[in-house]
Parts: structure tokens; C-alpha cells; sequence
């Protein structure tokens, strides 16, 4: 078996999976190699789907590979895709912002950050997979514990949640 | 003073408050409390005209505002050391730190906005998979969420409108759990004493859910419960379906 | 717009299409080619998968177009295929919810509650091992409980059945 035929297996396995396929189950199929083998073959990979320019390339999202459509091509994408993209509100948006960056959060302290109570943003969340219940936080009344899922990386294209930046705490309002 | 058509546009009282602080180019680490609590008043009045739905919130904080201008106009008390007035002593202190904290989170909901976005500005291959999963001899995992459980409950109980089974029993729950686990202990064990169900994790509430258990269990014939002599050691013992 | 443009959105619509792409729906975005003018710039494309020697590429089908893995690779994407995670349908997950908020349970009050025989999903949900066999109820005919299984805990990510959410939570979450 040479590089190349493992580099079209590989390939054709990202190109498979509904989602980021991790490095892990890459091995499960290529068990020759190990995670720092794979790594080298998905670097060559991208480069290739890189150079041949084409209008999608492979990108880490995750924890895992998949390939996705390229950013600029989105105008012509979105003219095939019936009806418009589902938007999130800036009300859903600041809630999963403080879920993102305070989880495991109960719905109190989200409460109190946005100033309002979130309950409809929030159950908006859950229904759309980026929110999930994580459990219960060990105070009386014992409240539901949330964070974000993989969903919400897929969604918004981060490898993982330190890729988000820090919040910052700015000094200046007017800045 | 005019007013622009941006009162759907706030996000809450913070979010109004926010965009008075700026509007008026105030530094937010002194804000002049009586002109932004007429402004923010003037608001709420306004959308209550255009019998826009405000929020409880919105009330709440023009209470806080209202309460911050009135400890303002109070004498500042009597420093018992005599030093300088701390920082903390600003009534305005607390709702400070509140919006700079909101401010943070709406900036970083605006970056999250601005990021590139599946199904809009990137997309996933299409068209769904191939071929129907091999069957392998190894368990399928499987995803899920609590959240589509609970919801998919309440959406069956809403059809059937049953008062009796609107609400969830946790202890009931509780003790369900408590069977399963001893049930899983005994399939293992065949046979184990009522004290080796009393496991690390004791509590009060523990030792009453497995104590409640094991009757549950023993009048649904699912256990038989031996003891040799007084005092000694409670058997348990699984029964076999017949 | 150069030739290469064009060839990367028809490579990325191509990529994105939910079925596989008629010639008709290409010209729709990409109005400057005729009919033939699309032939051509897929002849283009295809030759161009087959050249990089990649897992996949373009075929011809059911009257439109699409990309496909390689056949002499799929011993490989089946082997992937088969940990791919299942969806449980949304009838699994009701009988599954009263079982798991109503246990010890017996079928017929699965049953009522649905207001459908369950026999079906709930032979499914065994053979899953979400649910389970607990006992036997002490009514005449001694008809079997039904619970959950420590699965049901370790797929919903529930260290046990307290963190279950109340209907009461659920209503404030969207209050």
C-alpha cells in the first residue's frame, strides 16, 4: 500500500463521514499509522485539495476533518439552497455567548448577565443542538447545568472551544 | 428631544442602558445617574406609548436607577476611620460592573456572528451517505440528548392533557435508580448483604431509597432477603425469571 | 470571472447539493453558459478528480451530477460506516421518555400514554439496551416492568436519573 492509496483512503473516508472525523477513527481504518502519521497525511491532503483549487477544502473543526465549501463561494452556494439561512437573533446570539464562555452555566446566572430572563433563547438553543443540558450543579435546588455541543463548533467553525477569544473585558465603553 | 425608531432593538434594560451611556458620550466609570434615569424613564414611557411589550425587566431597572439617585443625594456617611471614600462606597459600583459585563458578552455574540458560519457562509457535502451502515457485531453508538427526551415526554403529555402525569416524582425516580443499580449489583453478584449495597457514596437519603428498594424489589419477587439470625448479616439474593 | 472561478462553484454547488445536480439548476447560478457550455466545464471537472487520484469524484447519475466515493475504497468506508453514531426515530425516543420518567413501567401504560402499540419500539429500545426487563408487576397476569439501563444513562450523559430535567424545569427554560 503506498502514501498515495492511504491519502485517497483517508479522502474518501473524511468524504463519508456527516461529520469531523477524528483522528481516532481514522486509525480505526488505517491502523498502520499512529496520530502523528495521520496528522502528516491530512497536512498533505489539505495541501492538495488546497492547490488543486477547487471549491472546498478540507479544514479541522471539532475535533475532527471534514471538508467544507469555501467561504467565498457562499453567494452562488446560497442561490441553490432553497430559502435563506437560518440566522440566529442578537438575543440567541448573547445567550449562547454567555454559555459558551461561563459553562457549565445554570439559566440564573444567564439570567442575570443578559438582564432578561432567557428562557426563550435558550429553549431555542436546545432545540437547535448548540446548547445541551451538561447536568445538575450541586447547590440546593440542584439547577440544570449547560454548555455548548460539538454542534456548536460545527456550527461556528472552531476547532475547539479555546479557539474562541478571550472575552474582553473592555475598559473603555466608548472604545 | 427626538427620538429614533430603535426601541424594538434592544436586547433588554442593559442593552438600552448601554446605548444611553454612548448616545450621551458619558465614561461609563461616572455615570451622571439623574440625566441617564430621566432618558431611560423617557424610553420606557415611550415604548409604553407605542404599546410596545415591556418587558418586567425594564421596570426593574428603572427601580435600581431610581434607588442609585436617591442614595446619591444622601449626605455621604460619616467615615468611621476618616479615611478616603473606597471605591466600593460608589452606589453606582455594582450596576457598573454589570454592564461592563454585559458589554463583554455582546461583543463576543457579535464576534461569534462574525465568524464564518455553516449554511451560510461555508456548507457540508450535501447528498446523505452512500450506503446503509455494515451491520457489525459491535454495539452502534448512538447520539441523543436529554433535552429531545424530556421534550419528546412533554409533547405526549400535552396531547393527552392527564393531570396525574404532569409532573415528574424525583423520589419516585430516585428509587426506580436506586432498584436498577442494585439489580445490576446482584446480576453480577448473585448474592450480596444489605450492608455491601451501602456502598462509598452513603447518605441518609441513600440509605432510605435502597432500604425502600429492597421491599420494592422483594414484593415484586425479584429478590429474596435472608437473615440467619438476629443481628446477623441481611442476604440478598437474586431470583431467577422463571 | 476566469474559467477557473467558474469550475471551483460548479466543484463547490456540486459538493453541496443534497441530490445529485442537473445541468438545468447549474445554469440557474452560472446564467453565462448554455447548455453545452456546462457540459464542458464538467468534462473539465471530472477530469480533474480523476487526475488528482483522489478518494472520490464525479459521476454522472439519475440525471444530474454528483460526487462519489471510489468504489475500491468502499471496504474501507464500510468500515467507518459502522461506528457511525445512530439517531434514535422520534417514536424510540417517546416510549424511551416514558419508560424513563414513568419507571417501573408495563407496556399497556406505555401504550396509553402513546396512545400507539409500542411493541415495536420498545423491542427496539431493548435490543438497543437503553431499556430493560426490571420485573414483574403484582397485578394478575404478572405483566413485565420496564426500566432503564445504565446505557440509557451513559448515552444521555446522566450520572444518574435525578439529573433528569422536570417537566416544571422544562417549563421555565421556556418561559
Amino acid at each position: 500500500m503506498t502514501v498515495e492509496e492511504d491519502l485517497a483512503i483517508l479522502d474518501a473516508l473524511i468524504f463519508s463521514s456527516e461529520t469531523p472525523l477524528t483522528v481516532e477513527r481514522m486509525r480505526e481504518v488505517l491502523p498502520q499509522y499512529d496520530r502523528q502519521g495521520i496528522l502528516g497525511l491530512l497536512k498533505t491532503l489539505a495541501e492538495h485539495h488546497e492547490a488543486r483549487g477547487g471549491g472546498f477544502g478540507l479544514c479541522e473543526i471539532a475535533g475532527g476533518w471534514q471538508f467544507y465549501s469555501r467561504p467565498d463561494l457562499a453567494p452562488w452556494v446560497r442561490k441553490l439552497k432553497a430559502g435563506r439561512p437560518q440566522m440566529l437573533s442578537p438575543a440567541a446570539l448573547e445567550t449562547l455567548a454567555v454559555v459558551a464562555y461561563r459553562q457549565p452555566v445554570v439559566k440564573a446566572d444567564i439570567d442575570r448577565v443578559r438582564g432578561v430572563d432567557v428562557g426563550g433563547t435558550l429553549k431555542g438553543l436546545l432545540e437547535k443542538r448548540l446548547v445541551r443540558m451538561v447536568g445538575r450543579k450541586d447547590v440546593p435546588g440542584r439547577p440544570i447545568l449547560y454548555g455548548t455541543t460539538k454542534r456548536f463548533l460545527e456550527v461556528f467553525q472552531l476547532k475547539d472551544l479555546t479557539e474562541l477569544p478571550t472575552l474582553t473585558e473592555l475598559k473603555d465603553i466608548q472604545a | 428631544m427626538s427620538y429614533e425608531i430603535k426601541l424594538d432593538v434592544f436586547e433588554g434594560p442593559l442593552d438600552l442602558l448601554l446605548y444611553l451611556i454612548r448616545k450621551n458620550e458619558i465614561d461609563i466609570y461616572n455615570i451622571p445617574i439623574a440625566l441617564i434615569t430621566r432618558q431611560y424613564l423617557e424610553y420606557l414611557d415611550l415604548m409604553k406609548a407605542l404599546n410596545l411589550d415591556l418587558a418586567g425587566e425594564y421596570l426593574v431597572l428603572a427601580a435600581t436607577l431610581l434607588h442609585i439617585k436617591s442614595r446619591l443625594l444622601l449626605p455621604a456617611p460619616e467615615q468611621e476611620d476618616g479615611g478616603a471614600e473606597d471605591e466600593t462606597g460608589d452606589p453606582r459600583a455594582e450596576l457598573v460592573q454589570q454592564l461592563l459585563e454585559y458589554q463583554a458578552f455582546k461583543e463576543a455574540a457579535l464576534q461569534l456572528d462574525r465568524r464564518t458560519l455553516l449554511e451560510r457562509d461555508v456548507f457540508k457535502r450535501g447528498a446523505p451517505p452512500e450506503a446503509p451502515p455494515e451491520e457489525s457485531g459491535e454495539e452502534t453508538p448512538i447520539e441523543a440528548d436529554i433535552f429531545t427526551l424530556v421534550e419528546a415526554f412533554q409533547r405526549m403529555l400535552a396531547q393527552l392533557d392527564q393531570a396525574d402525569l404532569m409532573e415528574i416524582d424525583l423520589e419516585r425516580i430516585s428509587l426506580a435508580d436506586r432498584i436498577n443499580e442494585i439489580m445490576d449489583c446482584l446480576a453480577l453478584k448473585r448474592d450480596m448483604t444489605f450492608a455491601e449495597l451501602m456502598d462509598e457514596q452513603i447518605t441518609r437519603q441513600r440509605i432510605v431509597y435502597t432500604f425502600l428498594a429492597v421491599l420494592e424489589l422483594m414484593k415484586l419477587r425479584m429478590i429474596r432477603v435472608y437473615q440467619a439470625a438476629t443481628f446477623a448479616a441481611i442476604r440478598i439474593f437474586i431470583v431467577g425469571e422463571e
